[in-house]
């Protein structure tokens, strides 16, 4: 007589392709999951709490810890709702480096995304060619504004840097070679018949959930919901500039493969034309009094950060710390949904489909 | 098939390419001038405002201050001043607040060690941690100075 | 050129698809979501009860946002309402936020419309008092709010009747109080 | 064949220090394989590689090994101790036992069966059960569906590559390796990859996936089961799978070059001056790189696509090419 039991294993929280200190215990029958529960908060620092002790100039090197890839566009959402509460007029010349910053960030991370995403799925090589990549952008922010992972580079009312001589002139060169790798990434990938194989028709689901559970960003996109905030409640300058959303309608890990893809190439679009049009001169810093004091109210912003929508909510009493802050972090929100997509999947597609998410932990935790 | 094919092209291409990874420890890398590592302090040009440590946003920073030995001067002059670099952040908040450029940025950034014990620094080191200052070094530097600069 | 910017940057989508027409003085003229507010509060008036709305005002500081204070026993119903409702689709909840007033808990929904096309937010709030919090959740309506429920329920204490699976989710399971509250007291302050 | 015949004290000699130098040459071998892995997939990489320990980093392996042998052996307590200890040791040993038919020139080879390429096959299919023991033994449950899926994608796709080989046997008309090389003599297109090469490209794929190396890594895939059957291994015991698993790579590169690739002989008749042993190793060595290739290039395939692939695509074209191969000799035959 053959005794069958289901086997409860513990993916996590140390794990390869958890992508950090996250946890999921699954309910496996043979190799196939029937049901899967994530543990997170293992990462957990306590931003929002901390910030309510700290002006806000002090909490912005906190957002650059939160999600760690795409530190930039953290910085931005903060200094963003103090501005948006404070009336401020941010000059021309820093609203530009903003925005080349936020999407140089934008390709840096989804390059790491790509290449871990395929260290996942088994392949090897991928994920150097694009830190290589990646290494020239951050290498740029690097001579902006010293430091390459944690950049706390914005301010509120502007930028603490200009950009050094011959910066510009970088990332326009960037542009092109960017462009040539994507072809290589390309043929490198996307048309390989066991990737594919990997990730078409797996986590699929369709618009009507991913509107349900909240997704935003790439994972909402490959569902056919066209819907960017940099196109639909634009910030900063980006109804300035021509691009387009990219969208899917599979809904599957592939869709999602080839939004994100796409959207580095929408990127270097916006790079381009921000490049040309960058001001010669002008101020990097508006007129900010020396100690912030939002007035009394409450703001939401939110702006698309690579993973998603990521959001900023502060209570301000009218003192320098914040009353309540508190972000909506892009990879808890679309993190909510992976339960549903795992039942039934097997233990090789739960890498696949939390991979094709596209979580950071730190944001996660927050 | 083609797509592995052409994925075997492309790897077999980068067999020759030139490598992009660095001999670290043997050759030092070369970090911008903007580059946020280990503080240098100057305690001669400190007049202990304090502004660093209360801007500090992880508070790593503990300094003391003492009354000027030379009575003919008035303010105080620093006695002690201690960053602990277990919970620094090297986010530049104190060079950046500092009115006299007395602590500043350095390109250093090798902090690893045996023990964390060694990661408390005292003024003593901070102050001859004197190599690779930053040059450019103050937010307060007005911008339209610093545009000029530039140029 | 500045006057211009100004007004993309006060309300893009208004200047984008051209609902209202632009007001440059927001702060004489009434807002130009006032209308809109009006008309989501008639509408929860009329299907939900007349003293469902404790307050409804502009949030001014935010763009002209909608806000509605729902007195929290309708909050379900006036949820599914607001998702329902042919006029409104507010299919996406896009952000709950908890805080802590000292005096009450408040938790802000910011919801969206994927759907109608007129993407336009609304900010509801719903308070709780201080002792025993408690807010119906609105798991059922928006999948959205579990893991948003849980994380205020881990770091404020506030309750959420309804919830399928109200856990802590930050803290460990055996964590006392709840950081986020203005009051509290870490047991141990080394950790 | 002497030496079998008459089994003396001196004879038995001989053989045990056959036995040694095939061991010596084989973890030479290892030694450097695993190093011009690291080495290529490095450069592929746009990396280094190992260039530390040594001149060129020439003795990193030497390095690791000696890492491995120093460090704790440590048995988890839940563990069946017996077949714990003895999983490495099965995966090993029939590893090592099959390079004695591969025959490197006319004369280097340790024995001439006439049923060498059945032998090969019989003995490499046991390493399998040494990995689905290490995999049950450990008590874990990553090295236990390691285990599984070991024990899984080893029914399927033995069956190919058996099938992939039937092919070159019936072109031969022999079982001895010694004797499918003899066949192949005579310039490349002698070589059976173009009469075979159906049956080539099949043989190249299930011998990979006996492997157990990209793109068939299952059962140690480490960004899903960690490292699949030997999460629990350390020091010395993780060593021999690992050299287990080089070593194959030595027989499979072996047996490719003398079942397809015409064994020693040269590509062209004229360049027969250089010695038959440089274009054996010549052929080796092209296979044992695109084995890397490969593994740096491909991403992982699924349990279940690699299953269907085993059983839908290369069984059914293996028969294919048994029967269409026996009917081309029989025509052949006909119209002699």
């Amino acid at each position: 007589m053959i005794r069958t039991e289901e086997l409860l294993l513990n993916v996590g929280p140390q794990h390869p392709s958890t992508h950090g200190v996250f946890r999921i215990i699954v309910k496996l029958d043979g190799e196939v999951i029937t049901e899967a529960t994530p543990v997170i908060g293992y990462l957990h620092r306590g931003t929002e709490k901390l910030a309510e002790n700290l002006t806000y100039t002090q909490v912005i090197p906190y957002t650059d810890r939160m999600d760690y890839v795409s530190a930039m566009t953290n910085n931005y959402v903060l200094c963003h709702a103090v501005e948006t509460l404070m009336d401020l007029e941010i000059p021309e010349r820093a609203e530009f480096l903003r925005l080349i910053v936020m999407e140089l960030q934008r390709i840096a991370s989804h390059l790491v995304w790509w290449g871990t995403y395929l260290l996942d799925i088994g392949a090897m090589s991928p994920f150097l060619y694009a830190f290589r990549e990646r290494e020239m952008i951050v290498n740029m922010f690097n001579e902006l504004c010293g430091a390459r992972l944690t950049y706390f580079y914005m301010r509120v009312g502007g930028v603490k840097w200009d950009a050094p001589e011959g910066w510009i002139d970088k990332v326009r060169d960037f542009i092109p070679y960017m462009r040539e790798k994507l072809d290589e990434y390309e043929q490198l990938v996307s048309g390989n018949e066991i990737f594919l194989a990997r990730v078409k028709g797996v986590g699929t689901y369709d618009a009507q959930s991913a509107i349900d559970f909240g997704l935003s960003g790439a994972n909402l996109r490959s569902t056919g919901v066209k819907f960017d905030l940099r196109k639909d409640q634009p910030y900063s300058i980006y109804d300035r500039f021509d691009f387009d959303v990219p969208v899917q309608t599979a809904g599957d890990c592939y869709a999602r493969y080839l939004v994100r893809f796409e959207e580095i190439k929408q990127s270097l679009r916006i790079l381009e034309q921000a490049v040309e049009q960058f001001p010669e001169d002008g101020q990097i810093m508006a007129k900010v009094p020396r100690v912030i004091r939002p007035p009394e109210g409450e703001v939401y912003t939110r702006i698309e950060s690579p993973r998603g929508e990521i959001g900023c909510h502060i209570v301000s009493k009218k003192k320098p710390q914040p009353y309540r802050l508190k972000f909506r972090r892009p990879s808890f929100v679309n993190l909510q949904i992976l339960p549903k997509l795992l039942v039934g999947e097997t233990m090789t597609n739960l890498v696949t489909i939390l991979g094709g998410i596209d979580i950071v932990l730190g944001e996660v935790d927050g | 098939m083609k797509g592995i094919v052409k994925g075997m092209g492309v790897t077999l291409k980068n067999l020759t390419k030139k490598k992009v990874t660095h001999q670290y420890p043997d050759v030092p890398l070369e970090m911008p001038d903007r580059f946020r590592g280990v503080q240098h302090f100057d305690p001669e040009k400190c007049i202990v405002c304090n502004q660093c440590m209360n801007i500090c946003p992880t508070d790593c920073i503990d300094l003391i201050g003492k009354k000027n030995p030379d009575p003919e001067k008035k303010g105080k002059v620093i006695d002690t001043y201690d960053i602990n670099f277990e919970i620094c952040i090297l986010c530049d908040l104190c060079t950046e607040v500092c009115p006299t450029e007395a602590i500043v940025m350095t390109n250093n950034f090798e902090l690893a060690t045996y023990s964390r014990d060694d990661l408390f620094k005292n003024m003593e080191w901070l102050n001859d941690n004197n190599t690779n200052v930053r040059k450019e070094n103050s937010i307060n530097i007005p911008p339209k100075k610093a545009k000029k600069e530039e140029k | 050129m500045s006057d211009q910017k100004q007004v993309t940057e006060m309300d893009p989508k208004e200047s984008k698809k051209n609902i209202e027409n632009i007001e440059e003085e927001v702060t004489e003229e009434p807002s130009p979501n006032q209308d809109r507010l009006d008309r989501i509060v008639e509408l929860i008036k009329t299907n939900i009860a007349e003293d469902a709305i404790e307050v409804a005002f502009i949030n001014e500081l935010d763009r002209d946002l909608p806000c509605i204070v729902i007195r929290s026993p309708y909050w379900v119903k006036t949820a599914m309402l607001l998702k329902e409702s042919e006029l409104l689709k507010l299919n996406y909840l896009r952000n709950v936020s908890g805080i802590d007033f000292e005096t009450h808990f408040e938790v802000v929904y910011y919801l969206l419309s994927m759907s109608t096309g007129n993407q336009l937010d609304v900010c509801i709030k719903v308070k709780a008092d201080r002792e025993n919090p408690s807010i119906p959740s609105i798991t059922s309506v928006w999948n959205t709010a579990n893991w948003n429920e849980r994380e205020i329920y881990d770091l404020l204490g506030v309750q959420f009747p309804g919830h399928p699976n109200l856990k802590r989710i930050m803290m460990p399971d055996d964590w006392e109080g709840h950081p986020l509250r203005k009051d509290y007291e870490p047991i141990d302050p080394e950790v | 064949m002497n030496l079998l015949q008459d089994l003396t004290f001196s004879s038995f000699m001989w053989f045990l220090s056959g036995a040694v130098v095939l061991l010596a040459v084989v973890l030479g071998f290892v030694t450097y394989a695993i190093y011009f892995e690291r080495k290529v997939i490095g450069w592929i990489q746009l990396r280094k590689g190992p260039n530390r320990v040594g001149p060129l980093g020439l003795f990193q392996t030497v390095a690791d090994v000696l890492k491995l042998l120093l460090k704790e052996d440590t048995i988890p307590r839940n563990a069946d101790r017996f077949l714990f200890i003895l999983a490495p040791v099965i995966a090993f040993v029939p590893a090592f036992v099959v390079l004695a038919t591969i025959p490197y020139t006319s004369l280097l080879q340790f024995a001439d069966l006439n049923v060498g390429l059945l032998y090969y096959f019989a003995l490499s299919s046991i390493s399998t059960i040494g990995i689905l023991l290490g995999g049950w033994a450990s008590n874990n449950k990553y090295s236990l569906l390691g285990g599984m899926r070991s024990a899984a994608q080893m029914i399927s796709y033995e069956v190919p590559l058996v099938m992939s080989v039937v092919g070159v046997v019936l072109l031969s008309g022999s079982l001895s390796l010694n004797t499918i090389v003899e066949g192949q003599a005579g310039g490349f297109w002698q070589w059976n990859i173009l009469p075979q090469f159906v049956g080539f490209i099949i043989f190249i794929i299930a011998a990979v996936s006996e492997l157990n190396r990209t793109p068939f890594d299952l059962p140690e895939a480490e960004s899903e089961l960690v490292a699949g059957y030997h999460v629990e291994y350390s020091g010395f015991r993780f060593a021999f799978f690992m050299l287990a698993e080089y070593v194959y790579v030595y027989a499979i590169a072996a047996l490719t070059t003398v079942l397809f690739l015409g064994g020693w002989h040269s590509p062209l008749p004229f360049l027969d001056f250089i010695p038959a042993i440089v274009w054996f190793i010549l052929k080796f060595l092209s296979i044992v790189f695109f084995l890397f290739w490969i593994r740096a290039t491909l991403p992982r395939i699924r349990v279940d696509h690699l299953m269907s692939l085993g059983w839908k695509v290369l069984l059914p074209l293996a028969l294919v090419n048994i029967f269409v191969t026996t009917i081309v000799i029989e025509l052949i035959k006909y119209f002699k």
